[in-house]
């Protein structure tokens, strides 16, 4: 059909399935963890428990780590913002889900269900509409300032973290989740937490849906070429900026549905919630490889698995885990585990 | 008459805001009533100087030798977290000046680093294991404890086994946790797995502070499937909203409204309710036993001498709303009534109803010495 | 002779030059000038953070490295001091042995951080020595029996250096010559030097090829420079003067602990230190470094006045609150990148020429 | 004759402190070539920039096809259909070549018969297909630089310097190419240090120097009088071929 | 014949995945003499450049500097060994000004640069030397620039102003006068040629200008799709069919 050919004959390659097996190993490691998990922990039902609880909580910590990817990875911008919107998601979110609530159950134990999914839209509107406004006012100016964006960005999420205790004073906000999402599903010794499998819907539907978009339209390219050269994606006719903007209220949007995930699985916000959480979200965004969506949600489950592996096995490691990860898939592949791009 | 300068050096801004916002309410509420709202003692009106520490042990040191070195405060009291406590403690004496520390925790304030400036009439860690202890240890029970793994966990673990030993139940297992553990499924797992083939009561006792709520986290993988049962200590109104999934629980707490039966308290129930539109929490009962405190030691000395002070303090009694409390001569620490209690869900409350047990006076417990 | 002191990198520019003076003069006279322990207390963590400053400025903007770990070996210079006093008693011996130990540790972490950067990319490597440095700060807090953990050690220093100490019986200028005033002039003579170092080697040609590889690290090589050997030396000496200042830290505060050392918060300051002075400009740490402690001391006050000000008027007493003095913080984080691009010192030599 | 495609009328234009264009004239006939040549500096690329939108015009007025494009944003220009070869060849060197392509084709997939025509011209790029672009040689980045802006018909083509780093059979080949493209009714602007390319295709002719235009008139006309080349350029032509 | 060569390759190969760029080409360079690379874009001409610089390290084959292996060595140490060169695309230290950009490839060359407590400005011979380079290319006047500002030419002078400064024994330049308008042109080959005619230094050139490389080489080597495909007498391989096909270009040759 089109002429255009997928590959040249030029670079063929000389050992296909070695080299088909090197692509598939970053892909291979969270298996491999698993089965190596397997004999340590002795206990073929506590592994199960273990194994689908840190699948579960990787799949939360994409959800957060994944608008941070797309805009640290494809817009080259470092955001330590990222976590006032998973803060701001939060607090949205919880003030929907009280007020729902309080309206659908009066003097209800928990929150309803029915509140939730309309406070994660509201969540990602609210701060999705302030990653348009964060995205002009803070981000535009630093394009290409590592440096200055970490200083602003931190900016940003300290006046989001106070502008929050303005707005919903400095206590502590409970979030009580409803009785469908709360306990667990019980086989035999084995128990897997129904929010947890909750997450895992959530969390593939939204891998799918930016792998889908990322890979079947123009836009990644659009938005990897504009890092490189703004000028150039502009005099080639396309409006850089509008696509940023759109880059990053996308992200900020899922940062805010982030926070209401999270926040419902902490059942508790605080305003630093976002903060707290920023150091594991870099790691995993890190581990993955900048600003790839597959990279970050591999990385966000091997550090759901390694946590619950090392905290059941040695406890004492548990603590650095994750830079123990992360260090290890740097030794091994300085770019993480799938480098999209080669800055 | 020159008035009385106190000030209220504690972390008004940072992650503990909330908890301040109490203390100083509490303080104030404390210097009102002890002087029966003439806000004078002796005819020298009172004065309080409020200082930010921004929750930072630099700045609280800084401030604390502004206080006493340039604005000549008779005393001070704060701060809220123990870091700054501690860093504080050493500019008291250097300006041999009182510092009253409240409700910073670390046992240390009145243990090892305690200097004879220093009166605290906050809780220590230690009171709160120890009242634990004796409010759910008995013949037959098992206990494991989940902790945080630094310091102040393992610490209180370790005054809480202490206790735990003379009620007759057995500890059977020590769970610490990294304290940015966000997956407690591996610790509930090794907790259930210590646990769950033991006969008669079995329990696991949670003392964890700041994020992370491995309470529900624990819960939600049905320990009762194991007729496992948790228990904690208490804690401020909005963290008690979360105890409404625990029903039945028992713990002991340092203050909870409804609890204790005595004029303070009502006094305050009743005055916080009109003013601020809700109960009294935590920490404005402490923030009120200081400012009670306060007064009754400048009334007892006669003076603001700093000797006068400190022999005035140490033995002294007074009353606040958790009843009368005593600073014990060898620590400075004021001993305290803690309190037995159990979880009661009533959907008119937006939070969990602690209901009395049974209160632990001063003699039930045996909370040990540690100075130096 | 200034010219050999300042080696040549004058602060150019009239408003610059009066400025710098300006804040030498006050630091230097500030016992005098600016009575008060909390004011002394202001001056002295200036001169400190100058010199934090301009260490981090020498990786930073003159290397074009961008590390997070910079507060570890702050840390290790504070707690080196502060644990060899706490064992060991109030002895200069144990202040020298608890610095050359610090130096020691931090110079071979710097090394052996230095050369994983090889392996990395320099964003990786910033996320690197970020997971490096809250390791660390866990670890700080983990070994509580040496370091105190959360609570930090408190500890006393040389008899010369407290306020019992009586340098002459009569008052100078209304200011009593105690101790703290030896201890003050002790940590402006040793940031003082510590600077005019630092201001050398970036002059010096070590620091004209620290530029040039930040520039274009391939060319450099091309020129025949091994980086390798360059960025691992300016990480070891940022390193060590960032221990030099931590042990200055200890030694003023005679209180260490993970919040004044360790945090993260205080990297973000050094961070925004360096960018509101200007980076790649030593005079930016003095700026820098100036403008934010005092703003961190007394922005409060400030907005206290001002809350009082507006009462009355809607939501902006409430924004001007003191206990929200943090969010105006936050603004200066952003106002300084937009109106400061290349720093307070970048601004005032673009004028004069403009 | 039509009036011109493109015209620039007392075009200013200056770089921070610096004022780089100081008054620009001149117009480019519709379906020529026109260019632009001067020594180092003379304000070439600048040129080039400012009508691209890229830097913006202080002073002055540039006509597209009759219709005011001054002050423009670029990515309107170049939806006016205009293709823009920048000096330093603007490859996203990340993306492979197909994907340099991709993007440059803006409605989609580029067209089967253009590609072919395409990959005739610079067959290393058809070799080369799925390659980063980064790692391209200097001429096969300068090729896939060109490749872009011809992938679609356009109205204007703007191309700075296209043949340095060219060996001569690819010059030969962009020769062709360009005496192709002059024949469906693409208009082009070009700049260019190769004198020899220059007289090959050149209609007619733009002298720089100093940010100002120093000569207009027909290609065939300069080339003919050595002594103006002389004049205008600082040294004869025909030394260097 | 290898014994009197300053440089020579032997076997010299690299790959990248399945493609090979330069492969297997045996070459060696006589002191004193200039040799012209050509080939058509993409032979593999700067990445022979690259491979001898050590900016890329071979798959196989070996680097002699003087008979003395140096293929395991990194940039810098050749660099320091005596093997100079100017880059292709420009690459330069673009935030400094055009003198400080020479001074620092004469402080390379002097091995000045771990002295960290003098002043820099206190080196004035390093800096007289540099302003001598400046001059060679013509640059003296804009010494004070910052190169991101340079116009390309410009630009271009600096960077074989650079290559001058590293004295190096070996010289490869790679397209010194691309995008160099006529007029700069001359100051560049005029200084090529009297490299040369000095005679002390090897100098390697790649160059698409014909004439050029006839002027100025002793001796032209053409590569084509990695290969070593012809080497020998300018005048000779200009002539060659397979230069005359593959790289002018059939018909082409008129526009050169
Ligand atoms: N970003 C800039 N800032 C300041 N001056 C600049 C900038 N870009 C170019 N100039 C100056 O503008 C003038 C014209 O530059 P321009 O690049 O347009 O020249 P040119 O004719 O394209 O030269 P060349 O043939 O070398 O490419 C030069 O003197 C150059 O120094
Ligand atoms: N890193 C790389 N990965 C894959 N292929 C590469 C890489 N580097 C170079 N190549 C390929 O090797 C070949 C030789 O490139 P090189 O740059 O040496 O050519 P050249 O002879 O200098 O050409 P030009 O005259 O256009 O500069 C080219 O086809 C190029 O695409
Ligand atoms: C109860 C809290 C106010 C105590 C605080 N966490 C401390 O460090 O002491
Ligand atoms: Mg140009
Ligand atoms: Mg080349």
């Amino acid at each position: 059909m089109s002429p255009v050919p997928e590959r040249s004959a030029g670079t063929g390659l000389s050992h296909p399935l070695v080299e088909r097996l090197r692509a598939a190993a970053p892909i291979l490691t969270v298996p491999v963890l698993m089965l190596l998990a397997l004999p340590a922990t002795g206990d073929p039902s506590a592994w199960v428990t273990l194994t689908l609880a840190g699948l579960a909580m990787g799949m939360m910590i994409f959800v957060m780590a994944s608008g941070l990817t797309l805009v640290f990875g494809l817009m080259d911008v470092l955001n330590f913002g990222h976590g006032a919107f998973v803060s701001i998601g939060a607090f949205v979110g919880a003030s929907v889900m009280l007020w729902l609530s309080g309206l659908l159950d009066p003097g209800g134990v928990t929150l309803h269900l029915a509140a939730i999914l309309p406070a994660m839209i509201a969540a990602m509107v609210v701060t999705g509409a302030l990653g348009v406004g964060f995205e002009k006012i803070i981000i535009r100016p630093v394009y290409g300032q590592h440096l200055k964006q970490i200083l602003i960005t931190m900016g940003g999420l300290i006046v989001a973290e106070q502008l929050i205790y303005v707005f919903w004073g400095p206590d502590e906000i409970p979030l009580p989740r409803p009785d469908a999402l709360r306990g667990a599903l019980v086989f035999g010794d084995v128990a897997v937490e129904k929010y947890r499998l909750f997450a895992v819907v959530l969390g593939l539907a939204i891998f799918l849906a930016m792998h889908l978009l990322l890979a079947r339209t123009k836009i990644g390219l659009l938005i990897r070429a504009g890092v490189e050269n703004g000028e150039m994606v502009e005099a080639l006719g396309y409006r850089i900026k509008r696509l940023f903007v759109g880059v990053f209220v996308v992200g900020s949007a899922l940062a805010g549905l982030g926070g209401v995930m999270w926040g419902l699985y902490q059942e508790v916000i605080t305003a630093q919630m976002g903060m707290e959480i920023m150091v594991l979200v870099f790691i995993v965004v890190i581990i993955g490889g900048l600003g790839s969506v597959e990279g970050c949600f591999l990385g966000a489950l091997l550090v759901g698995l390694m946590a619950n592996y090392t905290g059941f096995l040695v406890p004492k490691l548990a603590l650095g885990s994750n830079i123990f990860l992360m260090v290890l898939i740097l030794m091994w592949r300085p770019q993480g585990l799938i480098p999209v791009a080669k800055r | 008459a020159d008035p009385i300068k106190i000030a209220h050096v504690y972390g008004k801004t940072g992650p503990y805001e909330a908890y301040a916002k109490q203390s100083h309410v509490g303080l104030m509420l404390g210097l009102e009533y002890a002087t029966n709202g003439t806000m004078e003692i002796g005819g020298r009106k009172i004065e309080v100087i409020e200082k930010d520490t921004q929750l930072k042990p630099d700045q609280g040191r800084a401030l604390l030798a502004e206080a006493y070195g340039d604005d000549n405060v008779d005393l001070a009291i704060g701060p809220v977290s123990s870091g700054v406590a501690l860093a504080m403690l050493p500019i008291a004496q250097e300006y041999e000046k009182v510092l009253i520390v409240e409700p910073a925790v670390a046992d240390s304030i009145t243990g090892e680093n305690f200097n004879r400036y220093i009166f605290r009439t906050g809780r220590n860690s230690s009171q709160d294991a120890i009242s634990n202890a004796v409010a759910i240890g008995a013949k037959g029970t098992y206990v494991a404890t989940l902790a945080q793994d630094y310091a102040f966990g393992r610490d209180g673990v370790a005054a809480f086994k202490e206790a735990l030993a003379g009620t007759g139940a057995e500890l059977v297992f020590e769970e610490y946790a990294p304290a940015d553990t966000k997956d407690f499924t591996a610790s509930a797992q090794r907790l259930f797995d210590a646990l769950k083939d033991k006969p008669g009561r079995k329990i696991i006792w949670v003392i964890w502070a700041g994020g992370g709520n491995p309470m529900s986290k624990v819960n939600d993988l049905e320990p009762s499937r194991y007729g496992i049962e948790l228990s904690t200590g208490g804690n401020i109104l909005p963290a008690l909203v979360a105890y409404k999934a625990f029903p039945g629980m028992e713990g002991a707490t340092y203050y909870y409204y409804e609890i204790p039966k005595n004029p303070v308290n009502d006094w305050l129930v009743k005055v916080h309710q009109e003013r601020y539109q809700g109960p009294p929490d935590f920490f404005t009962a402490g923030g009120m036993a200081a400012g009670i405190a306060a007064v009754r030691a400048i009334e007892k000395a006669g003076s603001t001498d700093t000797e006068k002070l400190i022999s005035a303090m140490e033995g002294m009694s007074f009353e606040t709303p958790k009843g009368t409390m005593m600073f014990r001569k060898e620590d400075h620490q004021a001993l305290q009534s803690m309190y037995h209690f159990k979880v009661r869900v009533d959907p008119k409350v937006d939070w969990a109803v602690l209901d009395l047990v049974r209160e632990l006076k001063i003699e039930d417990m045996n909370i040990p010495i540690r100075t130096k | 002779m200034v010219r050999w002191l300042l080696s040549g990198d004058y602060p150019r520019g009239l408003a610059l030059n009066l400025g710098i003076a300006a804040i030498v003069l006050a630091l230097l006279f500030a016992p005098f000038l600016f009575p008060g322990t909390r004011a002394l207390n202001t001056a002295a963590t200036i001169c400190i953070f100058i010199v934090l400053v301009a260490s981090y400025d020498l990786l930073l903007g003159y290397t074009g490295i961008v590390s997070f770990a910079h507060t570890m070996f702050y840390g290790i210079g504070a707690y080196g001091v502060a644990i060899l006093l706490q064992r060991y008693g109030a002895s200069w011996g144990a202040v020298f042995a608890g610095l050359g130990f610090g130096l020691a540790v931090s110079v071979l972490l710097a090394f052996v951080i230095g050369l994983f950067s090889l392996r990395v990319k320099a964003i990786f490597f910033a996320m690197v020595t970020l997971a490096v440095a809250s390791a660390f700060a866990i670890l700080a807090s983990q070994l509580s029996g040496l370091t105190g953990g959360e609570d930090g050690l408190t500890y006393r220093v040389p008899r010369m250096l407290t306020p019992a100490f009586r340098l002459m019986d009569e008052q100078l200028l209304g200011v009593t010559m105690n101790g703290r005033i030896i201890a003050y002039y002790l940590v402006f003579v040793v940031s003082a030097v510590a600077f005019l170092v630092m201001m050398r080697i970036v002059n010096s040609p070590f620091g004209r090829v620290l530029a040039s590889i930040r520039e274009n690290a391939f060319r450099a090589e091309a020129l025949g420079v091994r980086t390798v050997v360059y960025r691992s030396l300016a990480s070891c000496l940022a390193a060590g003067f960032a221990t030099l200042a931590g042990a200055l830290m200890a030694l003023w505060l005679r209180y260490t602990g993970p919040d004044v050392t360790l945090s993260f918060t205080i990297m973000v300051d050094i961070l925004l230190m360096v960018v509101i002075g200007g980076m790649g400009t030593m005079y930016g740490a003095i700026v820098g470094a100036a403008a934010f402690i005092l703003a961190q001391n007394y922005l409060k006050d400030l907005m206290g006045h001002m809350a009082e000000a507006t009462a009355g008027i809607p939501v902006l007493p409430d924004l001007l609150h003191p206990d929200r003095w943090l969010l105006w913080l936050g603004l200066l984080f952003i106002l300084s990148v937009y109106f400061f691009p290349t720093g307070i010192v970048g601004r005032l030599r673009k004028s004069r020429q403009a | 004759m039509s009036e011109p495609l493109l015209t620039l009328d007392g075009v200013h234009t200056h770089i921070g402190h610096y004022h780089i264009l100081q008054g620009v004239d001149f117009s480019v006939p519709r379906g020529g070539l026109t260019m632009l040549i001067g020594r180092n500096g003379a304000g070439k690329t600048t040129t080039m920039r400012t009508i691209m939108g890229l830097w913006r015009a202080s002073r002055g007025a540039i006509t597209l096809d009759g219709r005011d494009i001054t002050g423009l944003a670029t990515p309107d220009i170049a939806q006016a259909n205009v293709a823009y070869v920048p000096e330093d060849m603007g490859i996203f060197s990340d993306l492979t070549v197909r994907e340099n392509m991709i993007l440059a084709a803006r409605d989609g997939e580029p067209k089967d018969d253009r590609l072919r025509w395409i990959f005739r011209l610079f067959p290393a790029l058809e070799k080369f297909w799925s390659l980063e672009a980064g790692a391209l040689s200097g001429g096969q980045k300068q090729m896939l630089a060109i490749a872009r802006a011809m992938i679609e018909p356009r109205k204007l083509l703007l191309v700075d310097e296209p043949t340095k780093g060219l060996a001569p059979a690819i010059v030969g080949a962009l020769i062709e190419a360009f005496g192709e493209l002059k024949k469906t009714d693409t208009t082009i602007l070009l700049v260019e240090q190769n004198f020899h390319f220059a007289r090959a295709l050149g209609d007619d002719v733009v002298v720089m120097d100093d940010g100002r235009i120093v000569h207009r008139g027909l290609m065939a006309d300069l080339a003919a009088d050595e002594e103006l080349q002389q004049n205008l350029l600082g040294l004869s032509l025909e030394m260097h071929q | 014949m290898q014994g009197d060569a300053a440089l020579a390759t032997e076997g010299l190969t690299i790959r990248f995945g399945g493609h090979v760029a330069v492969n297997n080409v045996t070459c060696s360079f006589r002191p004193g003499t200039l040799t012209a690379i050509v080939g058509p874009n993409g032979a593999g001409k700067t990445t022979y450049f690259n491979l001898i610089s050590g900016q890329l390290r071979a798959s196989a084959g070996r680097v002699l500097l003087n008979g003395r292996d140096v293929t395991r060595e990194g940039a810098a140490a050749r660099t320091q060994a005596g093997i100079g060169r100017a880059f292709q695309l420009t690459n330069l230290f673009p935030e400094l000004s055009v003198r400080e950009n020479i001074r620092l490839a004469v402080q390379a060359r002097h091995r000045r640069g771990l002295n960290l407590l003098s002043m820099a400005e206190s080196h004035g011979d390093l800096i007289a030397e540099a302003d001598g380079y400046l001059e060679a290319v013509s640059m003296a006047h804009r010494a004070d620039a910052t190169v991101a500002l340079l116009p390309h030419g410009d630009q271009r002078k600096l960077e074989v102003g650079l290559l001058l400064a590293l004295e190096p024994e070996v010289m490869m330049f790679d397209e010194p006068t691309a995008g160099m308008s006529v007029d700069e042109v001359p100051v560049i080959l005029d200084l090529i040629a009297r490299i040369r005619a000095e005679g002390k230094r090897t100098v390697l050139l790649v160059e698409h200008k014909m004439d050029v490389v006839r002027s100025l080489a002793d001796r032209i080597v053409v590569l084509h799709n990695g290969y070593l495909v012809a080497d020998g007498d300018p005048a000779e391989v200009i002539a060659s069919p397979i230069v005359q096909e593959a790289y002018l270009g059939v018909g082409a040759s008129q526009h050169v």
